[in-house]
């Protein structure tokens, strides 16, 4: 089974969004619209989030795991450090001492809070990535784009309905 | 310290010693040095050398340490040197030592920088022209002795700063050889005036002061803990005064017009106007009502009013301290330098030794000294009266030939003397130096000497603490530079150009000090005892210590000669008196060049590196001067410019410059640091002894408009505590101090 | 570093050194200054460039106040106004005050500066980075920087100077801190010779240099955990009590009546030094 | 006054400043000439004091640390602005942060990276500076974590690598921009490369703005506990003058303070230099002027209070300090910090003057001269009037290398803000455009209820 690529264009938000409820609302073998289909935007557009359904991010649980696990290793390892390292004594201090650890656990926590966002940040995103088959600059500039992955035999249907609403462009990936 | 075997191959064959010790000074110099900053430890490798055949007393790594006297001034102090792999790297005290019981002063510490100037004359210097041209011993013994052809006994002309020991002796010889009577020995600072004193007072030049018996101490401007007579020696006692006995603690009270070191340290610090200590100390005796005789005769006039409106000192204070006096017996009261300074500095000395004898000091406080039994190794301590025949000699162009030897009139001498002058007109003028300093530079022939830590040599100490005792000086290491001499060396040399028969036997200073010693090892206490054992035993030790003889001394008090001069008026032109500062590191600037004592803090003012005038603030505010104000201090015979510093410690009418300082030559450690007072002093001599009267000087002030920085270890608050609790103290009526440990 | 060194010894690291805690054993060396002895003569000084290597900076540099001086004597007078200094000036030499909770040990970002365990404050200068953090929390400002490469200055230690230098301190090079060590050097040496004997150091076995060189004898220094050395004697007769912020003599209405103290001991510095006040005679 | 128009056209947005990388007005090479010259002194400073010691600075036992340090604090607080007020800004969802945020994170970033070159310049054996990194090594030996120094260290770091990520990460989709608008050649490599692939996918879009808006969360606590440490670098420590618990909110007012003065300053630099008036509009740089004079009242209380809790307490030695600055040898700086810090910043309180750029820029100038002042104030009276007055120092004039130093990190952050604005787009265009967008929604909804009204 070969599926194709097919982007259309459009000038704004809610001529996408129609697309997009027609879409979902339309049964089209070949095509799945949870899975086949891409918007694209030059903004952060929450409505798009909202017309898409609900899609979950995992990247808060990056941000735990990368924070408890730098202030763990940022205590343990200062700590540890400290610890095997008793010949210098500081006068008036014990070896291990808590506030300054503290500290210093606080900035390891933020450190490896920020470095494990990001990391899951790329993972969700799927960041860096390959460029999709079909892309037109003008989404950097202010078109939405519909990125949709479909069966040979769903493709007509879809290109109708983008055509239906007033796609400005639409690109096609040639066939295999 | 080393056992005798080792001492026994050191002292037999000490050549050998030395060029061993040659090749590790420079290894360990390497290693210490490598152990700074990012230097590789590669680096100098080729120098290191094997300690696989060390001889059996060189234990590397291990500091060895060598008896000897230091040098650095007439105190005479033992001293033990630190000697590791050939170089001596620090001089401490002698533990055995009746004068410094292990102690040693920062003058004295500073030695080994003497040793280790980079700025020693290295080879035999001839004048040629303005520069100095470098010959052989040789052609320098042969020089000295074309020049010495032909001319007369009384046409030659030997100075020296104090001189004591075998070196004495055997220069004397020389100098007979030559048929001269004409040896000067000066010293620019001495208390030539109060030994005058004593002799009249209590028979002898200098007893033997007991501070750690006395209860209460005055002094008249003696700086016993600064760089009077035996500083080192005298703290000590100076401790044990303080403490006391019963918690009953020693009590001091300097009077003096500028404070010194010791007057900084009293527990009452009296300031009289300059010149009238004399005036004071009869104040006293007249306040104590117990003299008799001619005595009460001559005080009846000094009541305490008169005494106190002569010398400034409240009556109250006179009173106070008659009570001290009377209260607390025994007391010891002293005259130092600045009673003596004046030309009436005799009588001042005199009225204090007189206070002394009525306060019945002497015998409690005041004991005989012992002295060497041989009279022809005892000192011969130089004066400025010294100086002034040589002058008027050289003035009147007497001599041909001139030598001079640990002495630095150029320097030193009053500018309106014109020494340097003078000194030009003799014939050939020989110098034996460390350095190049001014009195050298005159020269035509300078002749380079080893240092006081490369030499051979006895001293007799000029003032005498437990008991007589003979110093003996010894090389702690191989001579630095090749071609340095010893001054015994040196005069043997010439003495052998003379008497070649009766000095051949001796190779060398060395081996004439050893035969010396040995002949007379009975006396010296190794009666018994084979030779190289007691001359073992003997440099072991560094001190040959002996029963000497004391004698009585004159308790007697008697007024006889004392006449005060009469009040003097103040000089209209010149209002202030000039007080030359002597410090106990820099003396009379024969050690400026040594650097630790030019960066260690002058302790009253903390300045380093430069001179200083010292004014009274309030005399500063009723001259619109502040500290830092570079001021010129004009006297009748000349001018020098410094910077000013305000110090409370000085009388109003009294400005100060230390001395030491304002060389124009001796290397760059002493080279244009500072101004020398020396230069502006007038030409007053004591009346009785013809000493210099170093503090007759006047003086006026006057501002050049620029200001410095002073450069001090002082910050910025100045002496002050600001409140907190720094630098306590506490009145004994707090305290008990019987329990302490 | 292992984690498990940590929980396994958790209660010794935990433990606050040294001052609630009685670890100087056998060793704490410890001085005492008797003001009224010192009489201000800076031998103690120069005993000190000797000894450790100090070296001499020179007039320009002593004006920037980049001299050396470890040991410096330093001079007051009255406060009062009055006209002279007729009770005499106050000397005061101040060194490396050995602190037990030492500020300047802890801030140091490189640990180049600690607390050994006989109560010295060490000074590593391998490891100095020259930060110069420790000298700025320093109360006493006894911390002493090498402003400039001084083995490798003009005139410092020129050609045969450098024969004199103590081949058992090191010659520090530019950019470390420095201060008094109590003369490690020749602590260590007792140590060790006492070691090999299979004793502790003997009361009068070791000294400083400034404590050698002093004329009076002002300076004591010794093993404070030795009940026979002086040092111990004369700290429990003044009732100076090392780890004490507050003396208790001091509580007493009538004044403690004796002479010792340490200098800014409210800061919680713990110092090893004691001084002896210098006295007065109140009857003149 | 104009602000941005809503009808903007978003290629526009694009093209003006994809223009700013390529052709900015003259005075951007003569701005680049001068940084040069300043690096290039304070670098041949450098070399000097690396070869001959620290003393040619002029530094001195008691005085150990002077401008450097100052400088360094200097520079840790200009970084603050930046990144905290985006962070802070962004989620309040203050729009009007959009145009200009991105300069201000730059800020943020070269600031600390130029008081990361004063941590090197102060130490005296630069060449040893590794000691303080926590490596393992077989000796075990590691840095000292007692030391504030070290949490100074630490906390720059994060704070550092945050900023960075977080400018970075906000970027992305502008550097997608720039990828698609460039001719080829090594910019387009290089944006193509930064871009990640960024296509603005909706999930890329998701996860950014969690990711975005995580990283603005954990910015904000960093940045107050990194100027917070760095208070503690003085506030930890004993000595007078800087033992005063009110440090560490006095540092972060003082930093937040002279962040904004810098963006006034730099705001109106780049909106000439790179003819940015139609996105750096007057009425955001009215809203920057009246948040920097609430700061700088905020931080004047702060002063006050600082004064008056050592005046009233009986610490006689802080105290002490106190009276020194205002009277002694630094008392001229210390009353030009109370003048520039206190009482210039009432010019912003006057509304002409709020939109006056020649005024805003001469202000801001002196309010930063302000802040220097008072890290200088901070650090240098305590040294030359510390615990122990035999040490009050005589001579504490910083040399011409400290003096060289100064100016050349003015010179070096120049350098590299003014190399990264004609790199990056210094204006983030899909945030103006977000910033279009909702503005014309609004305007459509406000129309939609008007005409609902009727």
């Amino acid at each position: 089974m070969s599926k194709r690529h097919l982007l259309a264009l459009y000038s704004n938000f809610d001529e996408a969004e129609a697309v997009v409820r027609e879409l979902r609302n339309t049964t089209i073998n070949g095509f799945d619209v949870n899975d086949d289909m891409i918007v694209k935007s030059p903004i952060e557009h929450p409505e798009v989030e909202e017309f898409l359904g609900d899609k979950p991010v995992y990247v808060q649980w990056f941000t735990l795991f990368g924070a408890l696990m730098g202030g763990l290793f940022g205590f343990f390892l200062i700590s540890g450090a400290q610890a095997n390292f008793y010949m210098q004594m500081k006068g008036g201090k014990p070896i291990v001492p808590f506030p300054p650890n503290f500290v210093l656990t606080y900035e390891m926590f933020i450190l490896g809070g920020v470095f494990i966002t990001i990391l899951g940040f790329l993972v969700c995103a799927g960041l860096p990535a390959k460029r999709s088959p079909l892309y037109s600059a003008k989404v950097s500039i202010d078109n939405i784009a519909i990125l949709v992955n479909a069966e040979e035999a769903a493709i007509s249907v879809l290109k109708a309905i983008f055509t239906k609403h007033k796609a400005l462009e639409i690109q096609e990936e040639a066939g295999k | 310290m080393i056992d005798s075997d080792s001492v026994k191959q050191l002292a037999g064959h000490p050549f050998d010693r030395r060029d061993f010790l040659k090749v590790l000074g420079w290894s360990g110099t390497a290693v210490a040095l490598s152990g700074c900053g990012n230097t590789s430890i590669e680096d100098g490798r080729e120098t290191v050398v094997s300690y696989v055949e060390a001889s059996d007393y060189m234990v590397p790594g291990i500091g060895v340490y060598y008896n000897s006297t230091c040098a650095q001034c007439d105190a005479g102090c033992n001293i033990n040197g630190r000697v590791r792999e050939g170089r001596v790297l620090k001089l401490e005290g002698n533990p055995d030592s009746g004068i410094n019981k292990g102690k040693l002063c920062g003058l004295g510490q500073a030695g080994v920088q003497h040793h280790y100037n980079p700025d020693r004359v290295r080879e035999p210097l001839l004048r040629n022209g303005s520069k100095g041209e470098a010959i052989t011993w040789d052609k320098a013994y042969a020089l000295i002795a074309e020049k010495l052809a032909g001319v007369q006994g009384d046409e030659i002309a030997f100075l020296s700063g104090g001189m004591s020991g075998h070196l004495k002796v055997l220069l004397g010889n020389y100098l007979d050889s030559l048929g001269t009577r004409n040896h000067f020995v000066y010293e620019a600072i001495a208390p030539s005036v109060v030994r005058a004193a004593n002799v009249k007072a209590y028979g002898v030049e200098m007893p033997r002061y007991r501070l750690d018996k006395a209860k209460v101490v005055l002094s008249f401007g003696a700086d016993f803990l600064g760089a009077w007579v035996s500083p080192v020696h005298f703290s000590q006692q100076y401790a044990q005064f303080r403490k006391g006995v019963d918690g009953q603690r020693g009590v001091l009270i300097q009077v003096e017009s500028k404070m010194t070191l010791t007057g900084a340290n009293a527990d009452r610090w009296l300031v009289v106007k300059p010149g009238t200590e004399g005036v004071l100390a009869l104040g006293i005796i007249n306040v104590l009502g117990t003299a008799t005789g001619d005595v009460a005769e001559l005080v009846k006039g000094y009541d305490p009013v008169r005494v106190s409106r002569e010398t400034g000192v409240s009556v109250s204070h006179i009173e106070k301290v008659a009570a001290l006096l009377r209260m607390r017996s025994p007391s010891l009261v002293l005259a130092g330098s600045a009673a003596e300074g004046y030309a009436h500095g005799s009588q001042n000395a005199a009225a204090i030794n007189l206070l002394n004898q009525v306060l019945g000091n002497v015998g409690k406080t005041i004991e005989a000294p012992v002295s060497v039994p041989f009279p022809q190794m005892a000192p011969a301590k130089g004066n400025t009266a010294a100086l002034k025949s040589l002058n008027d000699g050289l003035a009147a162009g007497k001599y041909k030939v001139v030598f001079n030897f640990a002495a630095n009139p150029v320097f030193t001498a009053p500018g309106a003397m014109k020494f340097k002058d003078n000194f030009a007109k003799a014939g050939f003028k020989v110098a034996f130096a460390h350095y190049l300093d001014e009195t050298a530079l005159q020269a035509d022939l300078v002749l380079p000497l080893d240092s006081a830590l490369e030499d051979w040599g006895t001293q007799v100490p000029e003032y005498m603490t437990e008991g007589a005792q003979i110093n003996i000086q010894q090389p702690l290491m191989e001579r630095l530079h090749a071609n340095t001499r010893g001054m015994g060396d040196i005069v043997l040399a010439l003495l052998k150009q003379r008497k070649a028969d009766e000095y051949k036997g001796f190779e060398d200073y060395y081996a004439y000090l050893r035969g010396a010693m040995l002949q007379n090892k009975g006396a010296l206490g190794g009666g018994g005892v084979d030779d190289d054992t007691f001359w073992n035993e003997t440099l072991t030790r560094g001190i040959v210590k002996l029963a000497g003889a004391t004698g009585a001394l004159t308790t007697h008090a008697t007024a006889a000669g004392l006449v005060f001069p009469a009040h003097k008026e103040a000089d209209e032109h010149y209002p202030l008196h000039l007080i030359p500062g002597v410090t106990a590191s820099l003396r009379d600037g024969r050690h400026t060049n040594q650097p630790w004592l030019q960066e260690s803090p002058d302790p009253l003012t903390t300045i380093v590196w430069d001179s200083w005038v010292e004014i009274h603030p309030k005399k500063a505010t009723e001259l619109g001067i502040v500290e830092g104000d570079i001021v010129e201090v004009t006297s009748r015979t000349g001018s020098v410019k410094a910077q000013v510093y305000l110090f409370p410690g000085i009388h109003p009418e009294a400005v100060s410059i230390p001395v030491g300082r304002g060389h124009d030559a001796m290397g760059r450690y002493a080279k244009g640091y500072g101004v020398n007072p020396f230069q502006i002093m007038d030409t007053v001599f004591e009346a009785a002894t013809g000493e210099l009267a170093m503090h007759e000087t006047r003086v006026k002030i006057s501002k050049t408009g620029q200001r410095v920085l002073v450069v001090k270890d002082e910050g910025a608050a100045g002496a002050l505590q600001m409140g907190r609790k720094i630098a306590s103290r506490v009145s004994t009526d707090q305290i008990d101090l019987s329990k302490e440990v | 570093m292992s984690v498990s060194n940590l929980l396994e010894n958790w209660s010794q690291v935990r433990h606050e050194h040294p001052v609630n805690d009685k670890p100087h054993d056998p060793y704490k060396w410890a001085m005492a200054i008797d003001l009224d002895a010192c009489t201000g003569c800076n031998a103690c000084s120069v005993a000190c460039y000797a000894e450790n290597n100090l070296p001499v900076v020179g007039k320009e540099k002593f004006q920037h106040g980049q001299q050396m001086h470890w040991m410096r004597v330093e001079r007051y007078w009255d406060e009062d106004g009055r006209e002279f200094p007729d009770q005499g000036f106050q000397f005061l030499p101040m060194m490396c005050q050995q602190c037990e909770a030492a500020p300047c040990e802890t801030v140091c970002p490189v640990a180049a500066t600690n607390h050994t365990a006989d109560g010295l404050n060490s000074q590593i200068y391998n490891r100095c980075i020259g930060s110069r953090y420790c000298s700025a929390n320093c109360p006493f400002k006894v911390r002493y920087f090498n402003w400039y490469d001084y083995p490798t200055t003009e005139n410092v230690w020129p050609a045969e100077m450098t024969q004199q230098l103590n081949p058992d301190v090191s010659v520090r090079g530019k950019g470390v801190m420095e201060k008094c060590t109590f003369c490690v050097q020749r602590l260590s040496a007792a140590k060790v010779t006492a070691k090999g004997e299979g004793r502790i150091v003997r009361e009068g076995e070791v000294q400083t240099a400034c404590q050698q060189a002093c004329p009076t004898s002002a300076i004591s220094f010794g093993n404070i955990v030795n009940p026979e050395s002086r040092v111990h004697k004369q700290w429990a007769a003044q009732q100076v009590e090392l780890d004490k912020d507050k003396q208790a003599k001091n509580e007493k209405e009538e004044g403690p009546g004796l002479r010792g103290y340490r200098i800014l001991e409210e800061l919680r510095a713990y110092p090893s030094v004691m001084y002896l006040e210098r006295v007065r005679e109140s009857a003149v | 006054m104009k602000d941005i128009r809503e009808d903007i056209a978003w290629a526009k947005i694009n093209q003006d400043v994809m223009k700013s990388l390529e052709n900015p007005r003259k005075l951007y090479w003569v701005i680049l000439f001068f940084a040069l010259m300043a690096f290039g002194f304070g670098l041949g400073c450098e070399v000097y004091q690396y070869q001959t010691g620290m003393g040619v600075a002029n530094l001195n036992n008691p005085q150990v640390w002077g401008l450097y340090i100052a400088t360094f604090i200097f520079w840790i607080g200009m970084s603050h602005s930046g990144t905290l007020l985006s962070a802070i800004l962004h989620l309040m969802h203050a729009d009007w942060r959009k145009p200009i945020y991105r300069f201000a994170e730059a800020m943020t970033t070269f600031s600390l990276m130029t008081a990361g070159l004063f941590v090197m310049v102060h130490i005296g054996r630069l060449w040893q500076f590794y000691y303080a990194l926590p490596y393992p090594n077989d000796r075990g030996i590691w840095p000292n974590f007692q030391s504030p120094l070290l949490w100074d260290a630490m906390a720059i770091f994060t704070y550092l690598s945050s900023s960075v990520l977080f400018l970075f990460v906000g970027m992305i989709p502008d550097l997608a921009i720039a990828r698609d608008n460039m001719q080829a050649g090594w910019r387009q490599k290089l944006y193509t490369l930064l871009a990640l692939g960024w296509e603005g996918t909706d999930r890329q879009w998701r996860n950014f703005r969690v990711t975005y808006l995580t990283i603005a969360c954990f910015l904000i606590p960093l940045a107050v506990s990194v100027h917070s440490i760095v208070a503690s670098d003085f506030a930890m420590s004993q000595q007078p003058g800087w033992h005063v618990t009110s440090f560490p909110p006095y540092f972060v007012a003082g930093a937040l303070y002279s962040g904004c003065a810098a963006i006034i300053t730099l705001f109106i630099i780049l909106r000439y230099v790179f003819k940015f008036e139609e996105y750096m509009t007057l009425p955001i740089l009215k809203k920057i002027v009246r948040l920097t004079f609430a700061i700088a009242m905020v931080w004047t209380y702060l002063n006050a209070v600082e004064f008056a809790s050592v005046w009233y307490s009986h610490d006689q030695v802080s105290k002490d300090v106190l009276i020194q600055k205002m009277t002694g040898n630094y008392s001229p700086f210390w009353w030009g910090m109370i003048f520039c810090g206190s009482v210039v910043p009432l010019v912003f309180a006057i509304k002409r003057f709020q939109t006056n750029i020649p005024v805003l820029f001469a202000t801001s100038l002196l309010l930063n001269l302000g802040m220097w002042l008072e890290r200088w104030m901070i650090v240098a009276p305590t040294f030359s009037h510390g615990y122990y007055p035999w040490t009050w120092d005589h001579d504490q004039w910083p040399s011409i290398v400290q003096w060289g130093m100064v100016f050349g990190s003015f010179g070096w952050f120049t350098l590299l803000f003014l190399l990264f604005c004609k790199v990056f787009p210094s204006v983030s265009m899909y945030e103006v455009k977000e910033m279009v967008y909702h503005r014309t929604l609004h305007l459509k909804k406000s129309e939609t209820a008007e005409q609902g009204a009727h």
